[in-house]
């Protein structure tokens, strides 16, 4: 086995392991942080399929070395996406959990709340 | 080899022992700002001396520059951080 | 010479993968933050070792980025890690809320 | 020994200690632990990257996996403190885990089987690349590939960082629209912050517009050199040195959308001078290319601040 | 035979379909405050006539319009490429999104005397965003495209859910995020596989070269697998209902509408196109029994909601499935007419639904603006009320049952004389079971609404150009059937070569 197979290898068992993350951890943070590593899985993959095309005195596919470089930055703008809806759930609703008990917990009371969402939502 | 080389090589080597022995103290010492004070050694001692073996190799002056600035910014980064690491760890201590 | 180099790194970055030891056991956030640290230098000199060994600038310019960035990312734990002030001030220590935040809007709590 | 044979045991130390950070950062008890263990992750990516021979992407990774993400998630991580007990405390669903594992184990086995049966010889661009990139007046055919073969994926992942932006905009309550993102920070002006961030500014600065014209050429680029900037300015507001602006500031929309819109003029330009959408003329495609880039530089490095910054916290007026 | 990759007649004008929206966005985002809104309406006309001017130069040519940009060639540079199937959801996009930002400028203008207010703001940008975000999709001819093309979808999209910014919806909002985060990450994972073994991300390129080895099947079941997720067909569609029907009912037009159609158009491209001649009937058959799964389980539930608003969502899960039933019918087609016939058939479904939908959610929106709830067992007088919503909610009723002459009605008749040409009969059985329980839960709300009481029911007034603009959406899914008689020859332009290159 060389080099770039292995790396292929360790790609494949990260996504496996963001995947496992991504479905299994109730903080929504750290389903976050898996799906990160579900993606470095991924790049890596990428990386070693640039790897295995070095040719014409390139170390890699310069191609698919400049897709990953598009796909990271796409991931870290998905991430911080996801980050500030958390930090706006958590503050709106004070958990971190995706499960729709979690709001029933922590939610104190309120008047005429309205679980539907009408025409126009209800504005604060 | 060169004496140049073996002066390279002693540096490096006593560069690589800074880090393993910055590692033993990070895990062997007994409370925190000991275990600062060991990472502190691998973090100043340890690059300094690889950048120092390294220099006669720089192929051009940019080069050599930066293998400087890089110490330089390690050092700055690393007494920043042991500074700002040793209050929190203190303030840790206090409130435990 | 060049086995030398590359011997060295690897057992630079031996050395700091056994400190990542410290990232796993704690038991302090202090000592996860020291660990990823040395990480950090560890990887630059392995890398500056990298460099020498194939001639590589790029090498050097990923070492001298990561010198840039390790600091960055240490202040960021620090400050964002263990309290809501900046531990190095003296004055704000003081008047320091508790390492663990209150409340979950803690987020906002300043406007 | 010999050097490939310490490359290889290298590369296998790598690809371990990866793997195990990755299931520390799964498994760690606390989110703040995790978070530690993932920015130690991103740096031992970036090694990887480097060892794979695409130092352009292990710049990328450096910046964006070790520094704004770390940054990003260690501050969420902080806040949501509060929460961790809650959802640690959620009954466990061992049906839900058998699925998780099961789906795991499938993805990560047909990735893995799908890596040993890529085809030898690999197909590459690789030399199609090189032939094509002096025609860009590019040296670096990864650059090549962001701004001239590809240039359009890249003009629509800038419109991509934008709509992000917006979304984590929109997270904000309808008083504070038009206020400054994230909270206040507090920071002693002769504290050590203050003085680290200080010495460190005009020395990033330099680096990140290194990185730029350098990336013509060798690994770097405007994307790199962006992430630079971004952690830089992030910086500086953390040591209270700069502010937030305001998010109706002007001047910010336009640097906000600079970047697309430059993208979107030149490729107009080339419509209309008949070498077509995103091309350029030949002894004009290098300059033109660096002048898209410095602009680039400067939209990638404010969007990205400012995603870490988070949606507007408070009023336009808390300033100083 | 050769791929055409080099620029056609009238290619400049994919082109510019794509800049006005991208352009649009970035304009709204520099001027804000009242400008978003202005722009986003501004930029309709032009977009419409640059869709429009493609439209021709493809009946005109009977052949694809192809743009190369950059003048880089594939492999190493990226075509934008419009086929009939591009051509046809470019026009459906425009119409949708003129009727859904006509209504919204009664729920989202900004106030005047205010610098520039954040609903408004996000609403009108995000709504470029979805429209450049689905004609990247539309006209992309690189897998990587369509990968940034996605993104692009989900951030456009995502935000729209929580616009209100209640717990619920925040949690919707991230639980689709996520979803769609894990879908395009497979889908990118399955197209670097691609690339390792072909060397190209061109659509047309691999239809050429396809192989059905172990490699294409793995990559093309992940990138199919993140695609269901985004589409949110079943199982795979708990995120669906939630952010549906508790976005604003304008947002919720656009991702019931069309936002879903972006994910689905991909899986057409993989499997008809660029894949097609490797593909089995027999995988075929599984991605159409779970669009089986989707119809049953999504109308079952559809009929024990007691909100309408979620009743319409749970119908969007139910409907998606129709859309898959199209797979085993093309792959196991008999003759190609049977799998022109199954291929206008989805596609005038999903046109359909898409003009259907977005309708139906608007009207669901006036009647909680009238009454100031959508409780359906409580709709007794709402038609006298508000006839023209009602009625709007009735016309595109009978488009999701798909009566004559609505075009779900010419959609489900290709469909199912296909299953019956290629004697697939069990999927005869599931259409017209969906027809059925589609039936009853839109009858069940009509039946209600029609119910009158003895007092006359209490509204606040909605605006009657926004009912106008419902009903005239709804009267379109109607009559679809008719119109789109022609189209179905518009639909197979520029797929010959495709589809003949993949067989």
């Amino acid at each position: 086995m060389n080099s770039a197979t292995w790396y292929g290898l360790v790609g494949a068992a990260l996504a496996g392991i963001g995947l496992y993350g991504l479905i299994v951890h109730p903080h929504a943070l750290r389903k976050i942080l898996s799906f990160n590593l579900l993606g470095a899985g991924v790049f890596l993959i990428a990386g070693v399929v640039a790897r295995r095309g070095a040719a014409a005195g390139l170390p890699g596919d310069p191609v698919l070395q400049g897709l990953v470089i598009t796909g990271i930055i796409v991931a870290f703008a998905a991430t911080a996406l996801a980050v500030a809806l958390l930090l706006r759930l958590a503050e709106t609703a004070h958990t971190a959990s995706l499960a729709e008990a979690a709001l029933d917990r922590q939610r104190e009371p309120v008047a005429g709340s309205d679980p539907a969402g009408g025409r126009t939502g209800s504005t604060g | 080899m060169t004496p140049l080389q073996i002066l390279s090589a002693v540096l490096i080597g006593a560069g690589v022992f800074f880090f393993v022995a910055g590692t033993v103290g990070l895990l062997r010492f007994p409370d925190t700002l000991t275990r600062l004070h060991a990472l502190t050694k691998a973090d100043n001692l340890g690059i300094g001396l690889i950048v120092l073996g390294l220099l006669p190799f720089a192929a051009n002056a940019l080069v050599a520059l930066k293998l400087i600035l890089i110490w330089i910014l390690v050092l700055l980064a690393s007494s920043t951080v042991s500074q700002l690491a040793g209050f929190a760890a203190r303030r840790e201590g206090r409130q435990r | 010479m060049n086995e030398f180099l590359l011997g060295s790194a690897v057992l630079v970055l031996a050395a700091v993968a056994a400190g990542l030891a410290r990232v796993l056991r704690g038991p302090g956030d202090t000592e996860r933050i020291m660990a990823a640290q040395l990480l950090g230098t560890g990887g630059i000199a392995a890398l500056l070792l990298f460099g020498a060994t194939a001639d590589s600038t790029s090498a050097i310019d990923l070492a001298l980025l990561l010198a840039l960035l390790a600091a960055f990312a240490a202040i960021a734990f620090v400050k964002k890690g263990t309290t809501h002030e900046c531990p190095g001030d003296a004055d704000a220590a003081a008047a320091v809320a508790p390492a663990t935040v209150s409340g979950p809007a803690a987020g906002g709590d300043q406007r | 020994m010999n050097i490939v044979a310490i490359g290889l045991a290298l590369d296998l130390a790598f690809g371990l200690l990866a793997l195990a950070v990755a299931v520390f950062a799964l498994r760690a008890r606390t989110t703040y632990a995790a978070v530690v263990g993932f920015v130690s992750f991103g740096v031992l990516l970036a090694l990887v990257w480097f060892r794979l021979g695409a130092p352009d992407v292990a710049l990328t990774e450096a910046a964006i996996g070790g520094g704004l993400t770390g940054l990003l998630m260690l501050n969420a991580s902080a806040v949501l403190r509060a929460t961790e007990a809650a959802a640690a405390a959620e009954p466990r669903r061992p049906g839900v885990r058998l699925v998780a594992l099961l789906a795991a184990a499938t993805v990560a086995g047909g990735l893995a089987a799908a890596v040993l049966a890529l085809p030898s010889p690999a197909p590459t661009l690789a030399p199609l690349a090189v032939a094509g990139a002096p025609a860009t007046g590019l040296g670096n055919p990864v650059a090549a590939t962001l701004m001239a073969f590809r240039a359009t994926d890249t003009l629509l992942e800038m419109v991509v960082l934008v709509l992000a932006l917006v979304g984590v905009w929109s997270l904000t309550r309808d008083d504070l629209w038009g206020g400054r993102p994230g909270r206040r920070h507090q920071a002693d002006s002769k504290g050590v912050l203050v003085f680290f961030a200080r010495l460190l500014l005009p020395v990033g600065v330099v680096f990140a517009v290194f990185l730029l014209f350098v990336g013509a050429d060798q690994p770097g680029g405007a994307f790199q050199g962006g992430t630079v900037l971004a952690a830089l300015w992030l910086l500086a507001i953390m040591a209270r040195l700069a502010d937030t602006p305001a998010i109706d500031q002007r001047w910010l929309r336009f640097w906000l959308i600079a970047g697309p819109a430059v993208f979107v003029a030149v490729g107009l330009a080339g419509l209309a001078f008949g070498v077509g959408f995103l091309g350029y003329p030949e002894p004009w495609a290098k300059p033109i290319i660096l002048a898209v880039e410095i602009v680039k530089i400067v939209s990638v490095g404010v969007t990205l601040a400012l995603l870490v910054a988070g949606p507007p916290m408070r009023p336009r007026g808390d300033d100083r | 035979m050769p791929m055409q990759d080099a620029t056609t007649a009238g290619g400049a004008w994919l082109v510019l379909a794509l800049v006005v929206p991208v352009a649009g966005l970035l304009l709204a985002l520099l001027l804000g405050g009242r400008g978003a809104q202005r722009i986003a309406l501004l930029a309709l006309p032009p977009g419409a006539v640059a869709v429009a001017a493609v439209v021709m130069h493809l009946v005109e040519s009977g052949e694809a319009v192809v743009y190369q940009l950059g003048g880089w060639p594939p492999p190493l540079g990226i075509v934008l490429r419009a086929d009939g199937l591009s051509a046809a959801m470019m026009a459906m996009t425009v119409v949708v999104l003129a009727a859904v930002a006509l209504y919204a400028r009664a729920d989202f203008s900004a106030p005047s005397g205010q610098l520039e207010s954040r609903r408004p703001f996000v609403f009108w940008t995000l709504l470029l965003g979805v429209w450049a975000a689905l004609l990247v999709v539309f006209l992309a001819g690189d897998l990587f495209t369509l990968y940034v093309a996605l993104e692009l979808v989900a951030f456009s999209a995502v935000p729209l859910v929580c616009l209100d910014g209640r717990a619920e919806t925040l949690q919707a909002a991230l639980r689709y995020l996520l979803y769609a985060l894990a879908g395009s990450v497979l889908y990118l994972v399955g197209a670097v596989l691609i690339y390792g073994g072909y060397g190209t991300l061109d659509i047309g390129r691999l239809a050429q070269a396809a192989r059905a080895d172990t490699v294409t099947v793995i990559a093309v079941a992940l990138m199919t697998a993140g695609l269901l997720a985004k589409t949110a067909l079943f199982p795979l569609h708990l995120w669906l209902p939630p952010a549906h029907a508790g976005a604003p009912a304008a947002a919720s037009a656009l991702l019931s509408g069309l936002v879903i159609k972006g994910s689905f158009f991909i899986v057409i491209r993989l499997w008809l196109d660029a894949f097609g001649s490797v593909m089995t009937p027999a995988a075929a058959q599984l991605l159409a029994a779970l669009g089986a799964g989707a119809i049953v389980v999504g109308s079952v539930v559809a009929l024990q909601q007691a909100r309408l608003k979620l009743m319409v969502a749970y119908s969007t899960v139910a409907q998606i499935g129709y859309l898959f039933l199209m797979f085993p019918l093309v792959l196991g087609a008999a003759s190609a007419g049977a799998a022109a016939a199954a291929v206008a058939g989805g596609l005038l479904q999903a046109i359909s639904h898409a003009t259907a939908k977005a309708a139906m959610f608007m009207a669901a929106g006036l009647v909680y603006a009238a009454l100031g709830h959508d409780r359906v067992a409580d709709l007794r007088g709402a038609a006298r009320a508000l006839p023209l919503t009602i009625a709007a909610f009735a016309l595109s009723g009978i488009a999701l049952i798909g009566l004559p002459p609505a075009g779900g009605f010419l959609a489900k008749w290709l469909l199912l004389t296909s299953a019956l040409e290629s004697a697939q009969w069990w999927w005869v059985v599931v259409i017209a079971l969906g027809g059925l329980l589609t039936a009853a839960y839109v009858f069940l709300v009509l039946s209600k609404a029609l119910t009158t009481t003895a007092e006359p029911v209490v509204i606040t007034p909605v605006p009657r150009s926004s009912e106008v603009i419902v009903l005239a959406l709804a009267i379109i899914s109607a009559l679809l059937g008719v119109a789109a008689l022609a189209p179905l020859d518009l639909v197979l332009i520029g797929r010959a070569e495709v589809m003949s290159g993949a067989r």
